[in-house]
C-alpha cells in the first residue's frame, strides 16, 4: 500500500531519524537530511507533471481504513491544489537544509534542528495531500510543536524569553484555530456522516450547514493564515524565529491555512461559503492595506516582511473570496509565488542579520549595493518580484487575484468586489512603496560602514533554486495555469 | 424470598477479593517472600478476573434482582453489561500497572507488602462494584469500598508527616462529599420511595415523583461521584493529597478512583434519571467547562512534577466529563470510555515516570532538566505521555482522543462547551510544553549527584527508626538509587502502547464495538 | 396533634439543642458527651417512626462503639480535660453562614416537595428485627456482602495505619 | 520570428554582459552594443518587411488559461509596430555607443547596460504584443528598468528620490491601466489587442464600456508618458545619466503612453468623454510643461519639460479622434524620438564637459564644443518647429489636424487643442532659443561655486564615440522631413505641407525667437528669462504641484503608517498579552486560594453542593 | 405526623454538622460533626421509609449499612487522626499547611513515592 505519498511522508521521517542517529560529526548528519530532502524533492515532481493537462483527478490515491470504529480512513492523493505546493515545500526544506549545512546554529544542535526540520516538511507533505477530514486535522497538528521548538530553541539567541513568548503564542494562536476547524470538520460528519473529502464532495452539504462550517472555518484557517486582525502573533514568531524557520513558517505554514480554506471552501462548502466569502474578501483586502501601511512603519527587516506576507495572504484570501475557478487559480498561484519569494526575502535577510546582527534597520545601514553587491542585488530582485513585477512570479498571483475580484461568482455582489478590487489595487500601489523604499534605505545611499562578507557559494546554491522558480513562474505561467477549471467546480460557475 | 447469589457474574470481583486477600494471607504466613509473592498473588487475582471479565462478553447478565410484586418494575443490584466490561477491563489494567509500580516499595521496606495489596485490590473491587451497580445501595456502598482503603493508602507511609497530612485531608474531604451523596440518596428515596435503578427511573418520570426533592437529590448524589472525579467545585483535595501520597497511589487516585468516579455518574445519571437528561446535560456541561479551565489555568504555574500532573488531571477529568455532558448516549458513554483507555495508559505512563526521577532525587520541572538526555527511557516516555495529554502530535493517541470528545459534544449541538474545550486545549499546551521542553534542555552542571555528600550519621539515624523529621527522610532520598526495573517496565509499556496506538489508533476505540 | 407527635417534636428539639452545644461547647469531652444526647434521642425518634431495629442498632452501635472510640481518641491525642477557647478556627463566620444556608436549602426544599403530607403508621411498618433481618438478606444481600469488604478493609487500613513501623523487610 | 528576435536578442545579451562582466571589463559595452545591434538589424529587417505593404505578421500561438479568458502569447507586428521598433532600437544602439564614451570607466557599468537591453526589449515587446497582458508586462518592466536606471547613481539623493518617485507614480497610473484591461477584455471577450480594435470597430463595445475602458486606460498612460496630473516624475528623473534620458524622452518610456493610445484610438473614438478628457489634459500639460521649461535653470529640467510638452501636442493631435490626427500624433511620436535623442545626447556631451547641469553657468561653449555645438543646435531647431527639419513637418501636421478639426469637425476638441498648439509653438520657440543662447554663445559663467562644480575648465570637445551618433541623428534631423510627408510606410496618405499654417507657425517662431534674443542681450546676455519677474520664480517652482502632494498624498500615507504602527503596538498588541497576564494572574488567584487549609477545600464542596442544588431546583421545581 | 417534622430536624442536624466540620479545628470534633450529617441521613432515611410504607424496608436497611459505614469511616479516620497526632504532635486542621499550593514552601525532596 505504499503509494508515492507514503514515499513522500517516508522519506523525511528516515531522513529526521537518520540525522538524530547516525554517527560521527554532525555535517555527517546534515548531509543525511539533505539526501532524504532531495530525494523528496525529485519524487515530489511527479505528480505535479502527472497532473498537467486535467487537475480533476487525484493522482497517487491511496484509501485504506485507518481508524474503522469512527469510519476514518487513510485516504490521500493531489490534485492541481496540492501539487504545487507539495514541490514547494519540498523545495524549501531543500534550500534550508542546504543552508544549514555550511551554516549551522551557534547554539549547536544542528542534528536536532534538521530532524525538526524534516518532520515539518513531512507534517506539510501530509497536509496537503490528505483527502480525509481527520487525517487532514492530524497533519495540520503535526507541525506544531517541531515549529515551535524551532522558534524557541534555535531563535533569536538576543532574546530568550521573547523568542519562547513568540513560539508560544504561534502555537497557542494556531491550536486554538485548528481545534475551530476540527469542530467545522465534526459538524460536517453530523450532517454528512462522512470525513472523506471526495465523498463530501459528491454528496455536496446543506448549504445551512455549509454556512457554519464554512465560518468556522474561516476563523480557523484564519488564525493561520493569519487573517487581519488574527494577524498578531506573526511579526513576532518571524522576528525572533531563525532563518529557517522564517523560511519555513512564511513559505510552508501559512500556506497550510489558505489552503486549507481554499481546499475546503471550493470542494466542500461551495454553497455555504456564500454568505462568508464578502467578509473573507473584505478582510484580506484590509489586511493588504494594512499591512502594507505597516511595513512603512516598520524598523526592522524581518518585521517587515512579516507583514508584507500579510499583505500578500490578503491577495490570496481575496482570491479564495470570489469563489470562481479563477480565483481559486489565483490563490494557489498567490500561494505558491508567496512562498518562493518571501523564502528567497528571508534568506536574504537571514543573511545580512547573520552579518550584522540584526536584522534593524539602524544597525544594518545602508548602501548594501557598495557594501555586499550581490547581496544587495538579490534583494533587491527578491523585493521587485514580492512588490508584483510583471515578469516576475508576484504579478500573477495579484494580478489574477484582482482580475478575480473583478470578475466575482455570480451569487455574490458584483459591486462589493469591485470596492474590494480598487481597495487592493491601492494595496498594490502601496507595496510598490514600502518595497522601493525598503531598497532606498538598505541598498541604496553612501556607504559609510565597512563592507560586508558577499554571498557564499552555499548560500548561492540554497538561493539560485528560489531565483529561477521566482523568473520561471513569471515568465511562463502556464507552469501553474495549466487547469482553467479545477477539481470540483463544475458545481459552482 | 431468599435472593439467590449469581456467583458467575460476580466471578471477577470476587477474583480481584481472592487476591487481595490472598496477598494478606501470603505475607503473613510467608514473610521472607513479602518482597514480591503478595504482589504475584494480587496480579494473579487481577488477571483471573480479568479472565472472567473476557469471558463474558456480549452477555448481558442481571443478578440479585428484586421480586416484582405490587406492580414494581424489575430491580436489580447488579447489572453486567459490555460497556460495564470495559469499565472492568480498565480498573483491573490499571491497577495492575499501580501495583506493579508499588512493588519495589515493598522491597525497600518502605510500605507493608500484604496490606499495601490487600487495600489496593479491595478498592478497586469497589471500583467494579460501583460500575455494575443497579441500585443506589450498592453504588453507595461500592463508592465507599473505593474510597475507604484509598485513605489508607495514601496515609501508608508512616514516618512521613505529609502523608498523613495528606491522608486526613482526603478523609475529611471525602466523608463530607460523602455524606452529601448520602443526603442526596436519601432524597431520591424520599421523592420516589424507592433505590432500585427501574423504579426511580419509572418514578421520576411519574406525575407522584415529589419536585423539587428528586432533582436536588440527584445532584447531591452527584457530589460525591464528582469528588472523585476531581470535578470543580469538588477538586480541592486532589493537588495536596497527590503531593502527600506515595506517587504510585496517587497514580491511582487518578486513573481508577476517577474511573470509579465516573462510571458511577453514568450509572446514576443514565440509569436512574435518563427523564432529567435536559437538566443533568446542563448541570455537567458547565461542570465540565469549569472544572478543565480551573484546572488548566492552576496547573500553569506549577513547579512540582506530582502537583503539575494533579492539576492536570483535573482539567482531563473537565474533558472527561464532556461526553457525559453530551447526554452520554452511546456513542458518548464509547467517547468517554475511549478517552479514559488513553488517558489511563498515557497517564500511569506519566506518574511511572515521575515516579523514576523521584527515584534519582528529581521532584521538581526544574530538578528534571535533560532527564531526556541522562535517562532517555524515563525522559522520552515522560515526554512522550505529556504530548499525548496534551494532544498534539507526535501524541496522535492523545490527539484523536480529543477528537472524540470534540465529536460528542458537537453531535449533542454543545458547540459552546467545544469552543470552551479549544481553549482550553490550547491553555493546556503551554504548560505541557514548558515541562517537555525542560526534559529535553542541557543537563545542568551538578544535576543527578544531589546528596552524595550526605553525612553518613543519618543514615542510621533512619536504621534507629525513630523519627519522621523531613530531614532524616530527605536524606535518604537524595540519595540516588537507580532506578527500578519494574518502574521503567511500566514506563516502556505505557510507552509501546500510546506509540503503536498513536500509528494505529483503531483499537483505542474498541469501545465503538 | 397527638402525643407520637408532641414526643417527635421534643425529641428533635433535645437532638437539635445538643447538637448546637456539640458545635459550640468549649470542652471537648462534652462534645462527645452532647453528641450522646443526640444520638440517643434520635434513636428515640426512630422508634416513634417504627424503626425498631434501627434505633437499637443506633444504640448499640453509636452510643456504644463510636462514641468511645472517640473518647479514646480524645485521650490518645492527649486532649486537655478542660475548656479550650481556641477550638473553633478562624472560618466561623464562614461556617455558620454556609451551615445556615445548607439547612434553609434543604427545609425549602422537603417543605415545598412535601407540603403538609403525613405519615401514618400502620402495624406493617413496624420495622421489627425479623421483619428487617428479613428483607436485608432478602432483597439487600449483595450490598451486604459488598460491606462486608468495606469494613474490612477498615479494619486493615486501620491497623496498617496505626501498627508502629518495622524495620524494612531487607534488614530483616 | 525576427520579431521576436528583437526581444529575445537583448535580454540575451544582458545576461551576457552581466555574467561575463567580473573576468572581461569591456564584455559589458561589447554585448551592448552586439546586442542592441542585432536587434536593431532584426527590426530594421520586420521594417522593411512592413513598410513593403506586407500584412500584419503574428508570431506565436501559446496561451495560458486564466478560468477567465485566456492569456495569449502572440506577438503582431503591423507598420505602426514596425516603426517603432526601428526607432527604439536604432535610438538604444546609438545610446548604447555613446554611453562608451560617457560611462568610461564607471564600475556599475555591466548592470547599465543589463537594464538598457532589458529596457529595450520591454519597449519592444510593448509596441509588438498582441495581448493586453503581455503590453502590460513590458509596460511595467520598462517602469522597472527605468527606476533602476534613474538610480543608477544610488549614492546621490536626487537620484534616490527621482527613481522612487519615478517608479511610484508611474505603478499608481498602471494600476488604472490594469483594470482598463479588465474592463477592455471583459467587454471585447478576448485581451487579444488585435481582437478588441475589431470588437471596437463592430460596435461591439457600448459607449459606457468603452468610456470607462479609455479613462482607465488613461490613467496609465498619464503615468507612463508623464501628463498631467502625474507629470513631475519626469524631470525629476534627471539625475540619471543623461544617455537613459535620452533613451526614456525619445523611444522607449514615454512613447509608449502615446503608441498605446494611438494603438487603442478606434476603442477611443468610441467615447467623446475620453476624447475630451484626452484633450483636456494635453492641453493644460502642453502649455505648463513649457512654461516651466521657460523657467527651469537645469539643462536637462529643460528639455525633460520640453518632453511633456511635446507628448502632450501629440496626445492633442491624438485626441481630435480623426485620421489627420492620428497620423499627426504618430508622425510627431517619430520625429520627436529622433530630434528628443539628439537633444539629449548633446546635452549629455555638453554635461559631460561642463560638469554642470545648471544654464546658468554655462555659456559660451560654441568655440569648446563645435560639433555638439552644431549638432545641438539642429536639435533645438527642429524642437522649435524650424524648417526643414523634421520637427517642423511633424508640428505642422498636428496643427493643420487641429485646424482641420476645429472648422470642419470637432469643434469642442479641435479649438482648445489648436490655439494650445500654437501658444505651445510660441514658448517651444523660447524656451529653445533661452537654453541654446545660454549654452552656447554669450560669455562663460564665472567659476561655478556649488556642490555639482565637478570640473569647471577647460572645456574639450566629447570622444568620437559621443560625437558620432549626434551626427547620425543631426542627419536624420534635417533629412527626416522626407520621411514625415511620405508616411507611406505607416500606411497613411502622403502628407501635403498647409501653407497657411506653415506660415503661421513660421511667424509666431520667428517673432518669439526675436524676443527672446532680445531680452537676452537686454539682460547683459546671460538670463532672458527675467523678463517674467515674479512670474518666473512661480515657474521655477513649477506652480508647487510637487508641495502640492506631498501635503495631499505623501504625508497623509506616512500619517496613515505611523497610526497604524501606533495601533499594531498599543490596540492589538494588548489583547495577546492580556491574555498572557490574565492567564497569570487567574493561576496566581488560584493558587493563592488552594493554601492547603482542608477546611476551605470542604467549605467550596458544600457551597458547590449547594448552589448547584438550588439551582437545578429552581430549574426543575 | 407530619413528615416534615422529621425532615427539618434531619435538615437542622445536617446544617449543625457542615457547620462543626468547617469551623471547628479539632479533628475528632470534626469527625462527629460528620457522625452528625450522617445521622440527619439515617433520620431522613427512616423516615422516608415510614411515609412510602416500604415493604423492601429500603430506607431503613440503607440506614443500618450507614450506620456500618459511619463506623467503619470513624475507626479508620481516627487512626489517620493518631498518625497525623505522631508526626505533628497535634490535629488542629488548620495548622496542617505543609502541603499548600506555595513555591516558597519549597518542597523537601522526599515527597516521592520512596521516602521511608
Amino acid at each position: 500500500m505504499i503509494g508515492g505519498l507514503e514515499l513522500l511522508l517516508l522519506l523525511p521521517m528516515a531522513g529526521a531519524t537518520a540525522a538524530l542517529t547516525v554517527r560521527g560529526r554532525d555535517g555527517v548528519a546534515v548531509w543525511c537530511g539533505l539526501a532524504a530532502a532531495t530525494v523528496t524533492l525529485v519524487v515530489s515532481i511527479w505528480p505535479w507533471v502527472a497532473l498537467h493537462g486535467d487537475g480533476r483527478v487525484f493522482v497517487a490515491e491511496t484509501d485504506v481504513a485507518w481508524i474503522e470504529p469512527l469510519g476514518i480512513r487513510w485516504h490521500l492523493g493531489l490534485d492541481d491544489l496540492s501539487a504545487p505546493l507539495v514541490v514547494l515545500t519540498t523545495l524549501l526544506t531543500w534550500c534550508c537544509l542546504v543552508s544549514l549545512l555550511r551554516r549551522p546554529p551557534d547554539c549547536g544542535g544542528v542534528r536536532q534542528l534538521v530532524a525538526l526540520v524534516l518532520v515539518i516538511e513531512m507534517g506539510s507533505i501530509g497536509t496537503f495531500a490528505a483527502l480525509d477530514l481527520i487525517v487532514f486535522f492530524v497533519f495540520f497538528e503535526v507541525v506544531l510543536i517541531p515549529m515551535w521548538f524551532v522558534i524557541a530553541l534555535w531563535g533569536d539567541p538576543h532574546d530568550v524569553v521573547g523568542r519562547r513568548r513568540a513560539a508560544t503564542r504561534f502555537l497557542v494562536v494556531t491550536v486554538i484555530g485548528s481545534a475551530l476547524v476540527l469542530v467545522a470538520f465534526l459538524v460536517l460528519r453530523a450532517d454528512t456522516g462522512t470525513f472523506d473529502i471526495v465523498l463530501l464532495r459528491e454528496r455536496g452539504v446543506a448549504t445551512g450547514t455549509g454556512t457554519v462550517v464554512a465560518t468556522l472555518l474561516l476563523m480557523g484557517f484564519g488564525a493561520k493564515v493569519p487573517m487581519w486582525p488574527l494577524h498578531f502573533w506573526l511579526p513576532d514568531a518571524h522576528s525572533k524565529a531563525p532563518t529557517v524557520g522564517s523560511v519555513l513558517l512564511a513559505g510552508v505554514l501559512l500556506k497550510l491555512g489558505t489552503y486549507g480554506l481554499l481546499r475546503f471552501w471550493r470542494d466542500v462548502v461551495p454553497d455555504g461559503a456564500v454568505a462568508v466569502a464578502p467578509y473573507l474578501g473584505a478582510l484580506g483586502v484590509v489586511g493588504i492595506v494594512y499591512g502594507a501601511l505597516a511595513c512603512l512603519a516598520q524598523r526592522d527587516l524581518k518585521r517587515l516582511i512579516a507583514y508584507s506576507s500579510i499583505g500578500h495572504m490578503g491577495f490570496v484570501l481575496l482570491a479564495i473570496s470570489v469563489l470562481t475557478p479563477q480565483g481559486a487559480l489565483a490563490a494557489n498561484y498567490g500561494n505558491v509565488a508567496h512562498g518562493v519569494i518571501t523564502g528567497l526575502l528571508f534568506f536574504v535577510v537571514g543573511a545580512v542579520k547573520d552579518r550584522v546582527g540584526s536584522s534593524d534597520l539602524d544597525v544594518v545601514g545602508e548602501a548594501l549595493y557598495a557594501r555586499a553587491p550581490r547581496l544587495g542585488a538579490i534583494f533587491a530582485f527578491a523585493a521587485l518580484a514580492s512588490l508584483g513585477l510583471p515578469g516576475l512570479a508576484g504579478f500573477w498571483g495579484e494580478m489574477l487575484a484582482l482580475l478575480a475580484a473583478f470578475d466575482p461568482n455570480p451569487a455574490l455582489a458584483r459591486s462589493t468586489y469591485l470596492v474590494l478590487m480598487v481597495i487592493a489595487a491601492v494595496g498594490v500601489a502601496l507595496t510598490a512603496v514600502y518595497f522601493v523604499v525598503a531598497i532606498r534605505r538598505v541598498c541604496q545611499g553612501v556607504a559609510d560602514r565597512d563592507a560586508l562578507p558577499d554571498v557564499a557559494t552555499d548560500e548561492w546554491v540554497s538561493w539560485t533554486p528560489l531565483v529561477l522558480a521566482t523568473v520561471a513562474l513569471g515568465i511562463f505561467p502556464v507552469l501553474m495555469l495549466w487547469s482553467a477549471v479545477p477539481a470540483g467546480l463544475a458545481g459552482s460557475p | 424470598m431468599t435472593q439467590s447469589v449469581d456467583w458467575w457474574s460476580i466471578a471477577a470481583p470476587l477474583c480481584a477479593l481472592a487476591g487481595a486477600v490472598g496477598a494478606l494471607v501470603v505475607d503473613a504466613f510467608t514473610p521472607r517472600l513479602s518482597r514480591w509473592l503478595p504482589s504475584v498473588v494480587g496480579l494473579t487475582g487481577l488477571v483471573a478476573s480479568a479472565g472472567f471479565v473476557m469471558a463474558s462478553y456480549d452477555e448481558p447478565r442481571a443478578a440479585f434482582c428484586l421480586p416484582t410484586t405490587l406492580g414494581r418494575p424489575q430491580d436489580c443490584s447488579w447489572l453486567v453489561a459490555d460497556p460495564t466490561l470495559i469499565w472492568w477491563t480498565v480498573v483491573l489494567a490499571a491497577t495492575a500497572l499501580v501495583l506493579i509500580l508499588l512493588t519495589p516499595s515493598y522491597a525497600r521496606g518502605e510500605l507493608p507488602a500484604g496490606e499495601t495489596t490487600f487495600l489496593l485490590l479491595a478498592s478497586a473491587t469497589g471500583a467494579l462494584v460501583v460500575a455494575a451497580s443497579g441500585d443506589l445501595v450498592t453504588l453507595v456502598i461500592g463508592m465507599e469500598t473505593v474510597s475507604l482503603p484509598a485513605f489508607a493508602l495514601v496515609g501508608l507511609r508512616r514516618r512521613d508527616r505529609r502523608g498523613a497530612e495528606a491522608a486526613l485531608k482526603y478523609f475529611v474531604a471525602s466523608v463530607v462529599a460523602t455524606a452529601i451523596t448520602l443526603l442526596g440518596v436519601s432524597m431520591v428515596y424520599g421523592a420516589t420511595g424507592s433505590l432500585g435503578s427501574g423504579s426511580v427511573a419509572t418514578a421520576a418520570g411519574l406525575e407522584t415523583a415529589v419536585t423539587p426533592v428528586i432533582g436536588v437529590g440527584m445532584v447531591l448524589t452527584i457530589v460525591g461521584l464528582g469528588f472523585k472525579v476531581a470535578a470543580v467545585p469538588f477538586h480541592a483535595w486532589v493537588p495536596d493529597t497527590y503531593v502527600g501520597a506515595p506517587i504510585p497511589v496517587a497514580a491511582y487516585l487518578s486513573v481508577v478512583s476517577k474511573a470509579a468516579g465516573l462510571v458511577g455518574i453514568v450509572v446514576v445519571l443514565t440509569r436512574f434519571f435518563p427523564v432529567y437528561a435536559d437538566t443533568w446535560t446542563v448541570v455537567i456541561g458547565v461542570l465540565a467547562a469549569v472544572t478543565m479551565t480551573v484546572g488548566n489555568l492552576a496547573a500553569l504555574r506549577q513547579l512540582h512534577a506530582v502537583r503539575l500532573l494533579a492539576w492536570s488531571s483535573v482539567a482531563q477529568a473537565g474533558y472527561l466529563l464532556v461526553p457525559i455532558a453530551a447526554g452520554a448516549s452511546g456513542d458518548g458513554v464509547a467517547a468517554l470510555q475511549s478517552y479514559l483507555v488513553m488517558y489511563a495508559v498515557v497517564n500511569l505512563g506519566a506518574f511511572a515516570a515521575v515516579l523514576g526521577a523521584a527515584t534519582l532525587g528529581a521532584v521538581r520541572v526544574d530538578d528534571m532538566t535533560g532527564l531526556a538526555r541522562t535517562h532517555p527511557w524515563l525522559g522520552i516516555g515522560l515526554a512522550f505521555a505529556l504530548l499525548c495529554l496534551a494532544g498534539l502530535p507526535p501524541g496522535v493517541v492523545g490527539l484523536v482522543a480529543k477528537v472524540v470528545i470534540f465529536q460528542a459534544a458537537v453531535d449533542a449541538d454543545q458547540l459552546w462547551l467545544a469552543v470552551v474545550l479549544a481553549v482550553n486545549v490550547a491553555i493546556g499546551l503551554v504548560y505541557y510544553l514548558r515541562f517537555v521542553v525542560a526534559l529535553f534542555m542541557p543537563v545542568p552542571e551538578g544535576a543527578w549527584e544531589a546528596g552524595e555528600d550526605e553525612p553518613a550519621d543519618e543514615m542510621r539515624g533512619i536504621a534507629e527508626g525513630e523519627g519522621g523529621t523531613v530531614a532524616t527522610a530527605r536524606a535518604v532520598v537524595v540519595r540516588p538509587s537507580d532506578v527500578p526495573w519494574t518502574t521503567e517496565f511500566v514506563v516502556g509499556l505505557t510507552l509501546a502502547a500510546s506509540v503503536v496506538l498513536s500509528v494505529f489508533p483503531g483499537p483505542l476505540f474498541f469501545p465503538y464495538g | 396533634m397527638n402525643g407520637v407527635e408532641v414526643l417527635v417534636v421534643g425529641l428533635g428539639v433535645v437532638a437539635v439543642g445538643s447538637a448546637l452545644l456539640v458545635a459550640t461547647s468549649s470542652h471537648l469531652v462534652h462534645c462527645a458527651l452532647w453528641l450522646v444526647v443526640t444520638l440517643g434521642s434520635l434513636a428515640g425518634i426512630y422508634l416513634l417512626l417504627a424503626a425498631e431495629f434501627v434505633a437499637w442498632v443506633q444504640v448499640l452501635i453509636y452510643l456504644g462503639a463510636v462514641v468511645v472510640l472517640l473518647l479514646f481518641a480524645l485521650m490518645l491525642t492527649r486532649a486537655p480535660t478542660g475548656p479550650l477557647d481556641d477550638l473553633t478556627g478562624p472560618s466561623r463566620v464562614v461556617g455558620v453562614v454556609v451551615g445556615a444556608a445548607t439547612a434553609a436549602v434543604l427545609v425549602t426544599t422537603f417543605a415545598l416537595g412535601f407540603g403538609d403530607a403525613r405519615i401514618d403508621i400502620g402495624p406493617g411498618d413496624i420495622g421489627s428485627a425479623g421483619a428487617v433481618g428479613a428483607t436485608l438478606f432478602g432483597s439487600w444481600v449483595l450490598a451486604f456482602e459488598v460491606l462486608s469488604v468495606v469494613l474490612l478493609a477498615a479494619l486493615i487500613g486501620a491497623i496498617v495505619i496505626s501498627r508502629r513501623p518495622e524495620t524494612p523487610v531487607g534488614e530483616r | 520570428m525576427t520579431a521576436f528576435a528583437v526581444i529575445v536578442l537583448p535580454i540575451i545579451a544582458a545576461i551576457s554582459a552581466v555574467g561575463a562582466a567580473h573576468r572581461w571589463e569591456r564584455a559589458a559595452p561589447a554585448f551592448g552594443i552586439g546586442g542592441t545591434a542585432a536587434a536593431w538589424a532584426a527590426a530594421v529587417a520586420v521594417g522593411v518587411q512592413q513598410w513593403g505593404g506586407a500584412d500584419p505578421s503574428v508570431v506565436g500561438d501559446g496561451y495560458v488559461d486564466t478560468g477567465g479568458f485566456p492569456i495569449s502569447f502572440v506577438l503582431r507586428v503591423d507598420q505602426l509596430s514596425a516603426s517603432m521598433l526601428v526607432l527604439a532600437t536604432s535610438v538604444a544602439l546609438l545610446v548604447q555607443v555613446y554611453s562608451v564614451g560617457y560611462l568610461r570607466g564607471d564600475p556599475r557599468y555591466p548592470s547599465y547596460v543589463a537594464f538598457v537591453c532589458l529596457f529595450t526589449s520591454a519597449m519592444a515587446l510593448v509596441v509588438t504584443a498582441d495581448d493586453l497582458f503581455v503590453l502590460l508586462v513590458g509596460w511595467e518592466v520598462m517602469g522597472a528598468c527605468s527606476y533602476l536606471l534613474i538610480g543608477h547613481h544610488w549614492e546621490l539623493e536626487p537620484a534616490r528620490a527621482g527613481a522612487v518617485k519615478a517608479f511610484v507614480m508611474t505603478r499608481v497610473g498602471d494600476l488604472g491601466l490594469l483594470v482598463g484591461i479588465f474592463v477592455l477584455g471583459k467587454a471585447a471577450e478576448t485581451y487579444r489587442v488585435s481582437g478588441v480594435i475589431e470588437a471596437a470597430l463592430a460596435g461591439e463595445i457600448g459607449t459606457g464600456t468603452a468610456t470607462t475602458a479609455c479613462l482607465l486606460v488613461l490613467c496609465g498612460v498619464v503615468g507612463k508618458s508623464a501628463q498631467f496630473p502625474l507629470h513631475t516624475w519626469l524631470p525629476d528623473a534627471m539625475p540619471g545619466p543623461t544617455p537613459i534620458s535620452a533613451l526614456i524622452h525619445a523611444a522607449t518610456m514615454v512613447a509608449a503612453g502615446v503608441f498605446l493610445v494611438a494603438r487603442l484610438l478606434p476603442v477611443f473614438v468610441l467615447s467623446d468623454v475620453a476624447l475630451g478628457v484626452l484633450s483636456a489634459v494635453a492641453v493644460v500639460t502642453m502649455l505648463g510643461a513649457s512654461l516651466f521649461a521657460l523657467a527651469a535653470d537645469d539643462l536637462k529640467r529643460v528639455l525633460a519639460w520640453s518632453t511633456v510638452s511635446q507628448l502632450a501636442l501629440m496626445f492633442g493631435a491624438l485626441s481630435l479622434g480623426t485620421v489627420d490626427g492620428y497620423a499627426a500624433g504618430v508622425l510627431h511620436l517619430l520625429s520627436h524620438g529622433v530630434f528628443k535623442a539628439l537633444l539629449f545626447l548633446a546635452a549629455g556631451s555638453v554635461i559631460h564637459a561642463v560638469g554642470t547641469q545648471r544654464l546658468s553657468s554655462m555659456g559660451g561653449l560654441r568655440r569648446a564644443m563645435p560639433w555638439t555645438f552644431a549638432t545641438m543646435t539642429v536639435g533645438f531647431a527642429a524642437l522649435a518647429g524650424v524648417p526643414p527639419l523634421v520637427g517642423f513637418f511633424s508640428k505642422d501636421a498636428v496643427l493643420a489636424a487641429a485646424v482641420d478639426a476645429a472648422f470642419h469637425g470637432e469643434a469642442g476638441r479641435g479649438w482648445p487643442v489648436l490655439v494650445a498648439a500654437l501658444l505651445t509653438t510660441v514658448l517651444t520657440t523660447a524656451y529653445c532659443v533661452r537654453a541654446w543662447l545660454m549654452v552656447f554663445l554669450g560669455a562663460r559663467a564665472g567659476q561655478v561655486t556649488g556642490p555639482d562644480a565637478v570640473v569647471v575648465a577647460p572645456v574639450h570637445e566629447s570622444p568620437p564615440e559621443m560625437v558620432g551618433p549626434l551626427g547620425v541623428l543631426a542627419a536624420l534631423g534635417v533629412l527626416g522631413g522626407v520621411a514625415v510627408l511620405r508616411p507611406t510606410y505607416l500606411g497613411l496618405e502622403p502628407e501635403h505641407l498647409h501653407v497657411g499654417v506653415a506660415l503661421t507657425s513660421i511667424v509666431l517662431v520667428g517673432l518669439s525667437a526675436f524676443v527672446v534674443v532680445a531680452e537676452w542681450s537686454r539682460s547683459q546676455r546671460c538670463e532672458p528669462a527675467e523678463v517674467l519677474g515674479p512670474f518666473r520664480t512661480v515657474l521655477a517652482r513649477e506652480a508647487s504641484y510637487d508641495t502640492l502632494l506631498d501635503h495631499a498624498v505623501v504625508r497623509p500615507t506616512w500619517r496613515l503608517s505611523r497610526l497604524t504602527a501606533v495601533v499594531e503596538s498599543d490596540v492589538v498588541e494588548p489583547y495577546p498579552r492580556g491574555a498572557d497576564t490574565g492567564a497569570g494572574w487567574a493561576s496566581r488567584l488560584l493558587r493563592w486560594f488552594h493554601d492547603g487549609d482542608v477546611q476551605r477545600y470542604v467549605t467550596v464542596i458544600v457551597l458547590g453542593a449547594v448552589s448547584v442544588a438550588v439551582v437545578v431546583g429552581m430549574v426543575r421545581p | 405526623m407530619p413528615v416534615l417534622l422529621p425532615l427539618v430536624v434531619s435538615s437542622l442536624l445536617f446544617g449543625i454538622g457542615v457547620y462543626i466540620v468547617l469551623a471547628r479545628r479539632h479533628a475528632v470534633l470534626v469527625l462527629m460533626g460528620v457522625e452528625l450529617m450522617l445521622n440527619a441521613v439515617n433520620l431522613n432515611l427512616v423516615a422516608f421509609d415510614a411515609y412510602w410504607h416500604d415493604v423492601l424496608d429500603s430506607g431503613q436497611v440503607l440506614a443500618l449499612y450507614v450506620i456500618a459505614i459511619a463506623a467503619a469511616e470513624i475507626g479508620l479516620g481516627l487512626a489517620i487522626v493518631l498518625l497525623v497526632y505522631r508526626s505533628h504532635r497535634h490535629i488542629d486542621l488548620d495548622q496542617l499547611r505543609e502541603l499548600a499550593d506555595r513555591d516558597d514552601a519549597d518542597y523537601p525532596r522526599d515527597s516521592s513515592g520512596v521516602a521511608s
